[in-house]
């Protein structure tokens, strides 16, 4: 009786603010139903609240959202789950100590005076379970499983409470290639069994292979709703940045002929017989799959106990705490930016510093005034967007609260920087910025090691490509005009030569 | 006009402490008329010297996110082995000396477990407070009672009670110094912004290459060294040692800095705001005994300031910020 | 495992585990608090006394001024089955519970200062508003006769509302100011915790307030000499060889701590009262002949012990010396540890 | 094999470690010294230590959700005084329990309220009502004990039998059953688990976070006032300074028994094991004859030596085990930190 392309969700004129924000400014679109319905925007365009207002974690300030026809304003988010809309949002929503079993029915339990009843949908859990990934049992301690494993949960926990909506915020951003094809996967059989999905992602490539329709929000604003069919990814840019942002690779300038590091036999427990060097002025990438071990090499590298020889300038170095690396010329910027980088309660003032508290120091005591130099110099270099050098750097947007953690790194001024997913989860604008601040330190004779899971940021940034697969490094490549990103993709996801 | 509305942005929480002491101060001038003394000044900040001497280093340990229930112990452990010393023919200049040191010891021995062992401060502290505690009445007891005051030296009550320069009593004195000494190192050492870094965000700062483990350790020694000053300092103003002084007084520190605004959680805080806190607590004691009102409606008074001023100024501090 | 082993060498290195032979007498004494010189005293000449005069063992449990604990230790040793028990208990109330107790499992039982008014147990009853009137007596004598133009001003501290402390201690003292001085006036009675320290903050505020207070009674010698470095902080604490001058401060308990200034001419502390060796003799005593049958164990009987008075003009120094030795196992000489 | 890897993993079972430690001492306990090993004795310990029990197990579910309560001394006295005025008054004695239990209650009500609504940390609100509630403890019987005009059957609650158990064992033991069931058996367990292990998880999840917690603060108010009219019942007198240290026992037996500050895990059964060892190390060293001040010492030690084992030898290696490679655990911890900025901004 109804057509698969009717309308499922209506929206109109949503508006939303926060004191002193207007986080949406009348956001109106249909959803059709049995489609992926994607949602791109810059960080801080208003996607997140738009999605919190839809799954009812917050009410909207004013207009109006149809399900099925009928007015939809959930009051909690139990009302939205109730009604069929679920949502998977960015950060992990599972709780670490309980079993999969607990939170596939958690907070949807039946109970009977708080005693809950036998969950009657444990077979259709597990065959859904099944399905996505025979290795998880529903007795599983959901610490026990890999990111991915935990994403499947949480969209099983979706499925089993019969949503028809599903929204999914980024669910890719912590997973690796493979990982990521397979959550594709998943959704393109949640689409054709007649599910309703809306997804929000940075990743433009993923849009475009499973999006029906997207809905482009800039600045709390709609700026367009229509079919992806037919549009090119650099329309869509242009109209998520209203600039078109392409990014090619452009060698390093320096010499490259000096190695400042030469990593031999080097193995741990995750790690077996790493080999590579590093240039003077060079960028170096390592590209892998999720646990292919880029993040242990790049521990390794920050002072993270293993055998085998590191030799910096020729001379061994013997490195047991992340103070041995720094003190061996080595910085990093971590992968986990708000966990392991900024200090959110500090301004940057207080923050740039931290690295190397000498460049603010006078006769053995803090400065002031080199404090705010400092601040102004990196503001400054690194284009930071900031009212102000005391405004606690939490409140920054993601893409500015990276450049603080590199300008912290920077001040450091050693001679190796590595960094570990220097672009993760910021917007378009700011990555160009940051891959410009990369090139600049290259030419200026640093080497910098990046650590990525993307592939087009390895490609676009780096002068050698090291390829690891299982703990191993496969092969290492030079970067260049014609590079066959097929074939890096088949090195990295284990292919024999 | 303009640094005032940023002051009233950024610390709501010492603009309330400083109306309550300002209205303290003005209510108190008016229904008692011994209030408004040098005399009284002197008393309320003997008072609170005690608590601000060892809030001063509990302020940045609690700024990394830390905090010390052993400090009321290791004071009147400190007391009491400074007197059982001093009794027993070591000279009071020495015994002091010793005391600091074995008091940092106690710090020590908390360093060890929290910052090194990673054990919760709540019950590693609480250890070393029963531990402390239990062997501050032990000394007492080998010198043959349940405290110590005959047979201690002139010097030895001396020293608590000559006024520094003829005016002003010693205890006031080292307070001021301590509050001095933690303004210049929250404001301007490397130690001072290493410990915000560190309440501010754990694992960055051990990826910054700070020195966490130390400076916590550091900072917990500090805590043992100011507690010890203090249990010596008291015992010389007083003149008799008692195992059972400074119950409680782990509550006293931490209500005065949590009303100063550091958080428990560490990362925001200041040693002025401290100096209110304890004003704000030492006053409203000193005017509650002066207006005759039994103790049980100061142990009230002192819950509802604690809970009212963070609703306030949560109330007042969001509006400002909005 | 290394928990344990550190508790087996722990305990093994102190314990000196009461053997509980058949044909001894079991005693069990369940001092007020431990923390108090009082009653460490009290529980040596105790064990004392009952070891060379009868040959008894002595159990002793804190009951931390705390009266949970105290009901517990006196539950612990019914189970222990000792043969008697001297309770000196921290609440009227509770005590009744204990004496109950005691009495259901057929074990004799002593009360000391504080009785239950089912008054059923043999009370040790220390005289103590006799003394504490008298020495409200003495001190307005003595200050009226230095200063008779001032006005009997009195600041009391106290243990917060205790009932006990008020009847034996601080109602009697003020009455015995009174029938010298019927105008006298209590301007001030705060709780000063038993602890020097906090009587010394509080006594600063007291006479911050009220300048003109001139007798000060600490319910404890604890606190009257935190009552004493107040007044010495405010320049005040002294007297003329014996004559007031600024107050006159009285305690209780007259512990050496006390004594040393009560005896001291320029100070102002001057009296106190206290009793320990003849509460405890007649603690042992009582239990021993209850447990003999020579007592019932189950009616009342008073058993009053004098607690002597102590003052600066009506004791002599020979007087305190043996009130010392007597009581607090004080084997120093007063007269030295003056001139020094 | 199989015996040998189950045998190892009972060796990890905090709470076996436990079981062992608690029997070691009981054997210590009965060798030394004969009056110990009597059921006379244990009787005893169970009775005098009926309300931690049950308190310490319904504050479990609370520190599980990552709250805890500094105000169950100041409840419990308060509620013993208030017992005993309203029993003094004449008042049946079932119906001045029920209005005490109400107004003990209101302890977790404001609790809760503080810590839900208004967003101060556990720490300062129950701290600031442990003022507040021991205040008004003295100030409603003047600082004096109540004992005026109790009805004869005042202590009967404490007195009585059934099938030749004493009556506070039998609550002590409903209690921690009750709590037991509620944290294995039914949702408030995994839920306050659930919202001690992730918040923002639980929250989204449509678990209503604040009345989950708002109940279990009610929850420990309602155990510890009942243990006041317990207290008050059994020493037969309303005492305002009454189990002075009894928040700390709540919160050393919880800890002890493998329940973080933070939440997220925890057994009851572990925490009735740890206050069972803090009752009967109590017990024995005072039947040893140990003076009170080598106890506090030796309790000190114990406890510090004790949590040292339980985090870094069996807990640890668990977790080592159990925990992914360091990529893998970034996102799990819900709160976010500008979340907690933005709180502590608006708190501090």
């Amino acid at each position: 009786m109804t057509r698969t392309s009717d309308t499922i969700i209506e929206i109109r004129d949503i508006k939303k603010s926060f004191p002193g924000v207007k986080a949406l400014k009348g956001v109106s679109f249909d959803v059709a139903r049995g489609s992926v319905h994607c949602i791109v925007g810059e960080n801080g365009a208003g996607k997140s609240t738009f999605i919190k207002i839809l799954t009812g974690a917050q009410p909207a300030s004013s207009g109006e959202i149809r399900l099925n026809g009928e007015p939809f304003a959930p009051y909690h988010v139990s009302d939205a789950i109730a009604q069929g809309i679920s949502c998977l949002y960015q950060e992990l929503n599972i709780v670490e100590d309980l079993s999969v079993e607990q939170n596939l029915s958690l907070g949807q339990e039946k109970h009977k005076f708080l005693f809950p009843k036998r969950a009657d949908n444990l077979d259709k859990a597990r065959s859904i379970l099944a399905n996505f990934d025979e290795s998880i049992k529903l007795s599983d301690k959901v610490s026990n499983l890999s990111v991915a494993q935990k994403q499947i949960v949480e969209i099983t926990r979706a499925l089993v409470t019969d949503c028809s909506v599903l929204v999914m915020d980024e669910p890719t951003a912590a997973l690796s290639l493979g990982e990521t094809t397979k959550i594709m996967r998943v959704i393109e059989r949640l689409r054709d069994s007649g599910m309703t999905i809306i997804y929000i992602s940075h990743k433009l490539s993923e849009i475009f292979e499973i999006g029906d329709s997207v809905t482009v929000l800039r600045d709390g604003e709609m700026v367009a709703t229509q079919p992806l069919k037919g549009m090119t990814q650099t329309d869509l840019v242009r109209l998520m940045l209203g600039k078109v942002v392409a990014e090619q690779y452009i060698p390093s300038t320096g010499a490259r002929d000096e190695t400042v590091l030469e990593v031999r036999d080097v193995s741990t427990r995750k790690l077996r017989d790493i080999n590579f060097d590093l240039k003077k002025g060079e960028i170096l990438g390592f590209y892998g799959l999720l646990g292919a071990g880029k993040t242990e090499v790049a521990e390794v590298l920050f002072g993270h106990d293993c055998r085998g020889e590191i030799r910096k300038d020729g001379n061994i170095i013997n490195m047991k705490s992340e103070r041995d690396a720094l003190r061996s010329g080595f910085a990093l910027v971590p992968e986990e930016r708000r966990e392991e980088g900024i200090f959110g309660l500090l301004g940057i003032a207080k923050n740039v510093p931290l690295m190397n508290m000498k460049t603010v120091m006078k006769n053995g005591l803090v400065s002031g005034k080199a404090e705010r130099d400092l601040a102004d110099k990196y503001i400054d270099m690194l284009q930071i967007a900031a009212s102000n050098r005391n405004h606690p750097v939490a409140l920054l947007s993601g893409g500015n609260q990276q450049k603080v953690v590199i300008a912290k790194c920077l001040n450091r001024d050693s001679d190796i920087i590595l960094m570990d997913e220097p672009t993760r989860g910021v917007d378009i604008g700011a990555k160009q910025e940051i891959h410009n601040i990369i090139r600049d330190l290259a030419n200026k004779g640093k080497s910098v090691v990046v650590f990525s899971s993307e592939l087009q940021e390895i490609t676009g940034l780096c002068d050698r490509i090291v390829l690891m697969y299982d703990g191993k490094v496969r092969e290492t490549i030079e970067n260049g005009e014609n590079i066959d990103t097929d074939y890096i993709l088949d090195v990295v996801a284990g292919k024999e030569a | 006009m303009k640094y005032l509305m940023h002051y009233l942005q950024t610390d709501m929480q010492k603009v309330i402490l400083m109306g309550i002491l300002a209205a303290l101060m003005i209510g108190l001038s008016i229904a008692s008329p011994n209030f408004l003394s040098i005399t009284n000044f002197t008393n309320v900040l003997l008072k609170v010297a005690i608590i601000v001497i060892i809030a001063s280093a509990a302020n940045l340990l609690m700024i990394t996110g830390n905090f010390d229930l052993s400090v009321g112990a290791v004071l009147a452990f400190s007391g009491i082995l400074h007197a059982y010393m001093s009794k027993h023919g070591v000279p009071v200049e020495l015994s002091i000396l010793i005391t600091l040191i074995v008091a940092m010891a106690w710090g020590g021995v908390n360093a060890l477990t929290v910052s090194v062992l990673g054990i919760n401060p709540v019950i590693a502290t609480v250890g070393t407070l029963f531990i402390a505690r239990g062997f501050a009445f032990l000394i007492a007891r080998w010198d043959g009672g349940a405290n110590i005051m005959m047979g201690l030296p002139r010097d030895f009550v001396d020293f608590g009670r000559d006024p520094v320069f003829g005016l002003v009593p010693l205890a006031i004195v080292v307070m001021v110094a301590a509050v001095a000494i933690f303004i210049f190192i929250e404001k301007r050492t490397a130690l001072g912004r290493k410990a915000y870094a560190i309440g501010a965000n754990l694992k960055s700062a051990k990826l910054s290459g700070i020195n966490t483990v130390g400076i916590v350790a550091l900072l917990y020694v500090l805590v043992g060294l100011f507690a010890g000053l203090s249990g010596v300092l008291q015992t010389s103003r007083v003149g008799l040692a008692s195992p059972t002084v400074g119950k409680g007084l782990e509550f006293d520190v931490i209500v005065a800095i949590i009303l100063g605004g550091t958080s428990m959680l560490g990362g925001v805080g200041s040693t002025f705001g401290m100096v209110l806190g304890a004003l704000v607590v030492g006053f409203t004691a000193n005017g509650m005994v002066l207006l005759g009102i039994p103790f049980y409606y100061q142990t009230i008074a002192y819950g509802v300031i604690l809970i009212g001023t963070l609703l306030l100024s949560q109330k007042f501090g969001t509006r400002a910020k909005a | 495992m290394k928990k344990l082993l550190t508790m087996a060498v722990v305990a093994t290195g102190l314990t000196v585990a009461p053997a509980l032979a058949e044909d001894k007498i079991v005693l069990g004494k369940i001092p007020y608090t431990l923390e108090h010189s009082y009653h460490q005293s009290i529980v040596e000449i105790f064990a004392d006394h009952a070891e060379k005069y009868y040959g008894a063992e002595t159990i002793v449990v804190d009951g931390q001024a705390n009266s949970d604990t105290t009901l517990t230790a006196v539950e612990n040793m019914i189970s222990q089955g000792v043969d008697a028990i001297a309770l000196h208990s921290p609440d009227i109330g509770m005590t009744a519970t204990a004496v109950a107790k005691a009495h259901a499992a057929g074990i004799p039982i002593t009360t000391t200062l504080i009785y239950p008014e089912s008054k059923n147990a043999p009370h040790i009853a220390p005289q103590e508003a006799l003394s504490s009137h008298r020495m409200g007596v003495v001190a307005t004598e003595q200050w009226i006769a230095a200063n008779p133009d001032k006005p009997v001003k009195v600041a009391i501290l106290d243990f917060g509302g205790f009932e006990q402390v008020v009847a034996l201690r601080t109602a009697p003292f003020v009455a015995g100011v009174k029938s010298i001085a019927p105008n006298a006036e209590v301007v001030a009675q705060q709780n000063g915790f038993g602890n020097t320290v906090k009587s010394m903050e509080i006594m600063l505020d007291i006479l911050q307030a009220n300048p003109d207070v001139n007798i000060i009674f600490g319910a404890n010698d604890d606190m009257a000499l935190g009552a004493l470095a107040a007044a010495e902080q405010l320049g005040r604490g002294q007297m003329d060889n014996g004559v007031p001058l600024t107050e006159v401060i009285a305690g209780v308990d007259g512990g050496e701590n006390a004594m040393i200034k009560i005896f001291d001419p320029s100070s102002s502390f001057k009296l106190t009262h206290g009793q320990v060796r003849d509460n405890a003799r007649a603690e042992v005593d009582t239990m021993v002949a209850m447990v003999r049958g020579e007592l019932p164990m189950d009616s009342w009987m008073e058993i009053p012990t004098l607690s002597q008075e102590i003052d600066y003009w009506n004791t002599s120094l020979a007087g305190a010396q043996r009130f010392l030795q007597e009581n607090f196992s004080f084997d120093g000489s007063l007269e030295e540890l003056l001139s020094n | 094999m199989q015996v040998q890897s189950k045998l190892m993993s009972l060796v990890k079972n905090q709470n076996f470690v436990l079981l062992l430690i608690f029997i070691a001492l009981n054997v210590y306990f009965a060798s030394a010294t004969k009056s110990y090993f009597q059921v006379g004795n244990y009787f005893n310990m169970l009775t005098q230590n009926a309300a931690l029990l049950f308190t310490a197990a319904a504050a479990t579910l609370l520190m599980k959700t990552g709250n805890f309560d500094l105000s169950t001394t100041a409840n419990l006295a308060f509620s013993g005084v208030l017992y005993a005025i309203l029993a003094g008054m004449g008042l049946p004695l079932t119906l001045a329990a029920l209005i005490t239990l109400a107004a003990g209650s209101c302890f977790g009500v404001v609790n809760g309220l503080l810590v839900t609504r208004y967003d101060i940390s556990p720490f300062i609100a129950t701290l600031g009502m442990m003022f507040i509630g021991g205040g008004v403890a003295l100030l409603i019987c003047d600082g004096q004990s109540v004992r005026n005009g109790l009805p004869a059957n005042f202590m009967g609650l404490m007195r009585s039998e059934v099938l030749g158990l004493p009556i506070s064992i039998l609550i002590a033991a409903v209690g921690v059953t009750v709590s037991w069931i509620m944290a294995e058996k039914t949702l408030i367990g995994k839920y306050a688990m659930a919202i001690g292990s992730n918040k923002n998880a639980a929250a989204l999840a449509g678990i209503n976070v604040d009345r989950v917690v708002m109940g279990l603060f009610i929850l420990v108010a309602l155990c510890a006032s009942l243990a006041g009219i317990m207290t008050a019942s059994r020493i037969g007198t309303g005492d305002p300074r009454v189990a002075e240290f009894f928040f700390m026992d709540v919160i050393v037996a919880i800890m002890l028994g493998g329940t973080p500050l933070t939440g997220g895990r925890g057994t009851v059964i572990g925490t009735v094991i740890a206050a069972m060892i803090v009752i009967v190390i109590g017990n024995g060293l005072n039947m040893l004859g140990i003076l009170v001040f080598w106890q506090t010492v030796i309790k000190g030690v114990i406890l510090i030596v004790a949590v040292t084992i339980n985090e870094k030898f069996s807990f640890e290696k668990l977790r080592d085990q159990a925990t992914p490679s360091k990529g893998d655990a970034g996102a799990g911890n819900g709160q976010t930190m500008e979340e907690w900025s933005l709180r502590r901004g608006n708190i501090l």
